[in-house]
């Protein structure tokens, strides 16, 4: 029996599965969650042909409620659980953490923690921008850089581990310094060498990567965003230092060791990809500078953590009422972190920014307009868009 | 007709020695999913590979916990696997909500909406034990106990029940439909 | 009758020993690549193993007959492309491959692949056929030009003689003409083969695979066996028309000639492969609006020179 | 020095703010919720150029949403916290938007809405699905009288492996 | 935005551009014939860090029961449970962990007071999900002695205990060890205050 078209939509439309064309030109495009370069990231795209007419972000799917979460206990015990918001860097969400209740309660860091914690961030920097290498060389189809980034990420990786007991979730930085000292001597030399190794193989990575006249081809011009519509849409990090804003938390709010080391902020006027990934490839460039210097510095004597008979007692620590704000430089932008203190064992309230949370929603729906479906993981992986600081 | 039957040690060979991976990394750990495939730990030495298309792949890994509206896609995902096919569970956080135990909008109990073979330990488990989970697997293909996939298909109206309990009858549809009428800037008809 | 015996024999001999030797390509390139990744890889037949895997597969979705006929159209027309390919001194139809006419069979596997994809009606299968139909577009020119340059210094269209001809004047790449004529094949064969950078069509990280995202289970399988077929059909035509293919009468047995000449001509095809792997394993992938400009840019240009030296 | 100078700048034009240094680099206002738009207006104007979020915090006691709009100055290298309290009843809670002003913040009021009932008019996308299911929206799970472990046993009739019997915090 | 109210140390523009080339790529062959960085696991072993955080040790005799680890889990996945060992009550209640909620932050360790509670670096826990297997991801941590002694014989990471059989009837738990050992014990009840020892358990309670 042969039925009619017509017939066909009808029955489709009653069953509620009117999933035909959207109108005549374009269609409907489910890019994510299950695709390989949104890491659980949906993006609904209105499609005409291969441009891309509108794009919806669609956010969510790694929510858990931190925030709520966060309220529901103690204050030392948040670290464990905050640091899940970014999985690329997770001693971003620590060190705000931290920042905000040493500031509400006022501690002054011992300089040997101030100095731990500024190397750990900076070598979760390092490990973050080659994690970012290798999305990005996966996304353009150069394996071979992404197989290199990721495997020298491990050095990384060891070296964190026998710091902090873990590969991923460190759990290390805690309000009032960090949990546990630098293990040994043996550490600290195990770390100059990944530094230089690391810095060693950086040209391997322009030759592949950075230099490639191919990668030009793909993102130049790409995603072009200029200095108004970055600072309105509350762009930050690498991504607004391309579009020629010098702004960099580590200078323009100094926080632990970073008033006293030296180190250059790249800034490129042209704001498309290229110019976001070349901003970026400097910035690895630098953070091994810095780390270069910091282990130079040598680690200071002297505790590792505030000496505070309050700390004793971890589950009935409290924290007297009041309020702060700290945010550090992540890879990806301004982390931030807002914590509200009722004078109990517990916060009132964490507010964790993270600047996907800007990059991710706005920013990319309005740049993915009248770009080619090849250039949207392009544009993805260059505004380095990380869902979980979104979805929280 | 050839008896195929006689082949069957051919194929679990073949299906033990070529475990293509979903490429849904549905939780934290996703993070470890790219050293695990890459140079470091190389996990194509056992001929496993990402696939971007879950119509060709045979293993799912639940990388970590998963929220309802992950779970949805996760669904659709492994229903779309040919049989077949292989669950991996990773960490705590599928088994009992990790730490996320009292959280609103993350599932506890996985095995209640998807067949789970094999679960791992650890937040998050290290490469190495992903690996050992993946060993795990291979052996139960061998002795023929993976069988999460039959398991799905026998007590499909049990998963359905559940699954329709948690999102609400008619959920697929409702997917769906959800965004057309924001892609057409109409708003929502209801 | 037994004339017909024997070619049948025959047939499936060859289309035996190039299935194999086309797994074992796909193995040496998932090798070699992970050898520039610094990393093992997976062992050799591994694609062999992958394809019993699709082949057992319990369950396999289909959309129709356009769906599993394209497939086969696809296999088919690879099968038929070998045939006409002179593999050393055996070959069924070598008299009548001419070089049109196997370029021809070679390209239009990518159609029977996208009748199937099209009907499946994904929208990355849609997107992917897009890419896949352009591609095909932009490789005509430079492929065309390459032919017209072989066929204008040879002065003949079939591959045997062709073949029979580079055994008295030394192999094609050594004449200019003809040198640019196989530079310009090489980036074509890129594109047919699927490697960066004009893996376009299949795109893993843009479009999750293309055409192929539907195809799973026995499909895949057969595609699987379509593929190493198409590695082996191409990579031998191409030592066959440029690298001087293989034709060797020193052993006093003809099976020890055969042998021989088969074994001369794996060498040269896995020169070709290794440069496909090379270059696949270096550059990103490039969008198709720019593939096409550059295949209708450097590769014709070169080609065209080529055709026009060989004709002077 | 520069903080009060900068407040003191601000505080001329806008009278009915209140303002006070924190510390180093950090500023606070108090707006009142009706003026939040021409405060805004001229922070922007002022080189507060980026928002960095929108925080609601819960107080059910005084019966009020405090909202904080989180601002950074480039130019000044100064961080504001512009203060201000609605009621917190979910058809009360209503705020103009500001999106016009720093288009940012449209994602920052869909962020509070979703989780917190806090309506901004004027924002088109407020209806819009955001981070939250189907069936969690119009829960508010953020507000501070959200029974989270009760929700979580009915949703997913499960809390622990083997005993369902533990119904308080412990800590 | 005034710019020289800034002093940032601005990086010039000529270090961070690059010049496109379409030879330099060919560089990226150079790793082709050196040795692979790859550990290949099942015949290589990693080298896991001495203080790696992995699974939980206890010393039955310093433990007070205090109840500090329980409370600053953020899994809450610490349970405090009265045993009994061969006929004998234990004075003090003992931390049960169950790892299908345990982070592995060890901040119990962190606050145990006596130091009964350590870890040890093994990581590896595989099961099937079946009820009887997953019995493994709950229970009471053994002495870490103990553990290093199986850790001597198995030197692979694993979890030290094989099997855990849980009797729900009469509440008897014996681990399989695995270098063969039974240890056997009975769980009385669960929480801070001790059993009491007449009344039949709840079946509402019942627990492994």
């Amino acid at each position: 029996m042969m039925v009619s078209q017509s017939e066909l939509v009808k029955e489709a439309r009653e069953n509620g599965m009117d999933l035909l064309p959207l109108d005549k030109d374009t269609y409907e495009l489910f890019f994510g969650p299950q695709h390989m370069a949104t890491e659980n990231f949906s993006i609904i795209l209105k499609m005409d042909g291969h441009r891309v007419v509108k794009a919806i972000a669609n956010p969510g799917f790694l929510h858990r409620g931190f925030e709520k979460l966060a309220e529901l206990r103690p204050w030392h015990t948040n670290i464990a659980l905050l640091l899940r918001i970014c999985v690329p860097e997770p001693d971003v969400p620590e060190a705000i953490y931290s920042m905000a209740v040493d500031e509400i309660i006022g501690w002054e860091l011992p300089e040997r923690a101030q100095w731990i914690r500024t190397t750990v961030l900076e070598m979760a920097r390092v490990s973050a921008y080659l994690f970012w290498i290798m999305g990005l060389s996966f996304k353009l189809g150069v394996y071979t850089a992404g197989q290199w980034a990721a495997a020298y990420r491990e050095r990384l990786m060891a070296l964190f581990e026998q710091l902090t007991g873990a590969r991923v979730y460190h759990i290390y930085t805690i309000p009032g310094g960090v949990r546990r000292d630098i293990p040994n001597d043996a550490w600290l030399r195990r770390l100059r060498d990944t530094v230089e190794y690391i810095k060693g193989k950086l040209p391997d990575f322009d030759h592949l990567v950075f230099e490639n006249y191919i990668t030009f081809r793909r993102m130049e011009g790409i995603g072009v965003m200029d200095k108004k519509f970055a600072l309105a849409e509350g762009v930050t990090g690498p991504n607004i230092r391309a579009t020629g804003v010098p702004y960099d938390v580590r200078r323009a709010d100094p926080y632990l060791l970073y008033p006293e080391l030296d180190f250059e902020i790249p800034v490129l006027e042209d704001g498309d990809a290229l110019a976001r990934a070349l901003v970026r490839r400097y910035e690895l460039e630098q953070d091994l500078y810095i780390l270069e210097q910091l282990l130079e510095m040598g680690p200071p004597d002297g505790p590792y953590k505030v000496q505070d008979p309050k700390l004793k007692n971890l589950p009935r620590f409290k924290v007297p009422a009041g309020d702060a704000f700290a945010h550090v430089e992540s890879t990806k932008g301004d982390f931030g972190a807002y914590v509200v203190s009722d004078g109990r064992n517990k916060p009132y309230r964490v507010q964790i920014r993270g600047p996907s949370i800007a990059h991710g929603i706005r920013v990319l729906e309005q740049l993915l307009v009248g770009a080619r479906i090849a250039d949207v993981p392009v544009i993805l992986m260059s505004l380095d868009n990380c869902p979980p600081d979104i979805d929280r | 007709m050839v008896d195929w039957r006689l082949f069957e040690p051919l194929f679990d060979f073949a299906r033990r020695k070529s475990l293509w991976i979903v490429a849904f990394c549905t939780g934290c750990g996703g993070i470890e999913m790219p050293p695990l495939m890459t140079s470091r730990y190389d996990l194509e030495r056992f001929g496993m590979m990402p696939n971007p298309a879950p119509r060709m792949a045979d293993l799912f890994l639940i990388t970590g916990y998963v929220t309802p509206k992950t779970l949805k896609r996760i669904i659709i995902t492994y229903e779309m696997q040919p049989d077949p096919k292989y669950v991996m569970a990773h960490g705590s956080c599928p088994l009992n909500g990790g730490i996320y135990w009292d959280a609103y909008n993350a599932i506890k109990h996985l095995d209640r909406y998807l067949p789970v073979d094999v679960i791992i330990a650890g937040c998050m488990p290290r490469p190495e034990a992903v690996m050992d989970g993946i060993n795990k697997i291979m052996e139960m293909i061998e002795n023929g106990t993976a069988d999460g996939w039959k398991r799905y298909k026998e007590n499909y109206e049990y998963y359905k029940k559940n699954q329709d309990e948690l999102f609400g009858e008619g959920w697929r549809e409702r997917e769906a439909r959800r965004w057309i009428p924001w892609l057409m800037n109409r708003k929502k008809e209801e | 009758m037994v004339v017909v015996v024997e070619t049948a024999l025959k047939a499936v001999l060859i289309l035996l020993y190039a299935t194999f030797v086309g797994f074992m390509f796909m193995g040496i390139i998932r090798i070699v690549t992970a050898r520039i990744h610094r990393r093992v890889g997976p062992p050799i037949y591994q694609p062999i193993l992958d394809t019993i895997k699709l082949l057992s597969k319990k369950s396999n979705i289909t959309h129709g007959l356009i769906y599993d006929f394209g497939i086969i159209y696809a296999l088919g027309a690879t099968i038929l492309a070998l045939m006409f390919i002179p593999l050393g001194s055996i070959g069924i139809l070598r008299m009548y491959g001419d070089l049109i006419l196997i370029t021809f069979l070679l390209e239009i596997p990518m159609l029977g692949i996208m009748f199937a994809a099209m009907s499946s009606g994904n929208p990355w299968a849609g997107l992917g056929s897009q890419r896949a139909l352009l591609t095909l577009l932009a490789i005509q020119v430079p492929l065309g030009f390459a032919i017209v340059a072989l066929a204008e210094s040879y002065g003949t269209f079939s591959t045997y003689q062709i073949v029979m001809a580079q055994q008295s004047m030394g192999w094609s790449i050594i004449h200019l003409p003809l040198l640019l004529a196989a530079v310009a094949y090489d980036l074509v064969l890129q594109a047919m083969f699927g490697k960066e950078p004009f893996d376009i069509m299949i795109a893993p990280g843009e479009i999750s695979l293309g055409p192929m995202v539907e195809f799973g289970g026995k499909h895949m399988g057969i595609l699987q066996i379509q593929h190493a077929i198409a590695l082996f059909a191409e990579t031998l035509f191409f030592s066959n028309i440029f690298l001087g293919g293989a034709v060797i009468t020193s052993f006093a047995s003809p099976v020890l000639n055969t042998l021989a000449s088969l074994g001369v001509l794996l060498i040269k095809q896995i020169a070709v492969l290794m440069i496909a792997i090379f270059m696949g394993a270096i550059f990103p992938r490039f969008t198709i609006d720019q593939a096409a400009r550059f295949y209708w840019k450097w590769p014709t240009i070169i080609a065209a020179t080529g055709a026009i030296l060989a004709a002077l | 020095m520069r903080e009060q100078a900068i407040i003191d700048g601000i505080l001329t034009e806008a009278p009915y703010a209140e303002g006070k240094v924190r510390r180093e680099r950090r500023v606070e206002f108090k707006v009142p919720a009706d003026r939040i738009r021409d405060f805004l207006k001229l922070l922007r104007e002022k080189g507060f150029e980026l928002m960095l979020q929108i925080t609601v915090v819960d107080w059910p006691k005084d019966g009020e949403y405090e909202l904080v709009y989180q601002m950074w100055s480039i130019e000044h290298r100064t961080h504001a916290m512009v203060r201000t309290r609605i009621p917190r009843e979910l058809d009360k809670a209503r705020m103009p938007t500001v999106r016009d002003i720093y288009p940012v913040a449209e994602t920052y009021e869909r962020d509070a809405h979703d989780f917190f009932g806090v309506y901004f008019e004027g924002n088109e996308k407020m209806e819009m699905p955001w981070i939250l299911d189907d069936t969690e929206q119009g829960l508010f799970p953020y507000r501070k009288d959200f029974d989270m472990l009760a929700y979580v046993k009915k949703k997913y009739m499960i809390l622990d492996r083997f005993d369902e019997n533990k119904d308080n915090y412990v800590i | 935005m005034k710019m020289e109210e800034i002093e940032f140390k601005v990086a010039p523009e000529s270090k961070i551009r690059k010049k496109p080339s379409y030879i330099k790529p060919w560089l990226g062959l150079k790793y082709l014939f050196k040795k692979p960085v790859t550990i290949k696991i099942p015949y290589e072993k990693t080298q896991i860090a001495e203080k790696y955080r992995g699974f939980h040790s206890l010393d039955w005799k310093k433990c007070v029961g205090c109840n500090f680890c329980g409370q600053i889990c953020p899994a809450r996945a610490i349970e405090m449970t009265w045993l009994e060992v061969d006929g004998r009550m234990e004075k003090r209640p003992h931390p049960k962990i169950d790892y299908g909620r345990c982070t592995f932050c060890q901040f119990c360790v962190d606050v145990c007071p006596t130091g009964a509670l350590g870890f040890v670096s093994n990581y590896m826990l595989t099961t099937e999900w079946k009820e009887e297997e997953i019995q493994l991801y709950d229970w009471v941590p053994i002495h870490p002695d103990r553990i290093r002694e199986i850790n001597e014989k198995f030197p692979d990471y694993r979890f030290p205990v094989e099997k855990i059989e849980f009797d729900r009837e009469t509440k008897e738990v014996a681990y399989h060890l695995r270098d063969g050992e039974i240890f056997k014990f009975r769980i009385l009840g669960y929480g801070i205050r001790p059993p009491k020892p007449a009344k039949p358990v709840k079946t509402g309670e019942e627990k492994k």
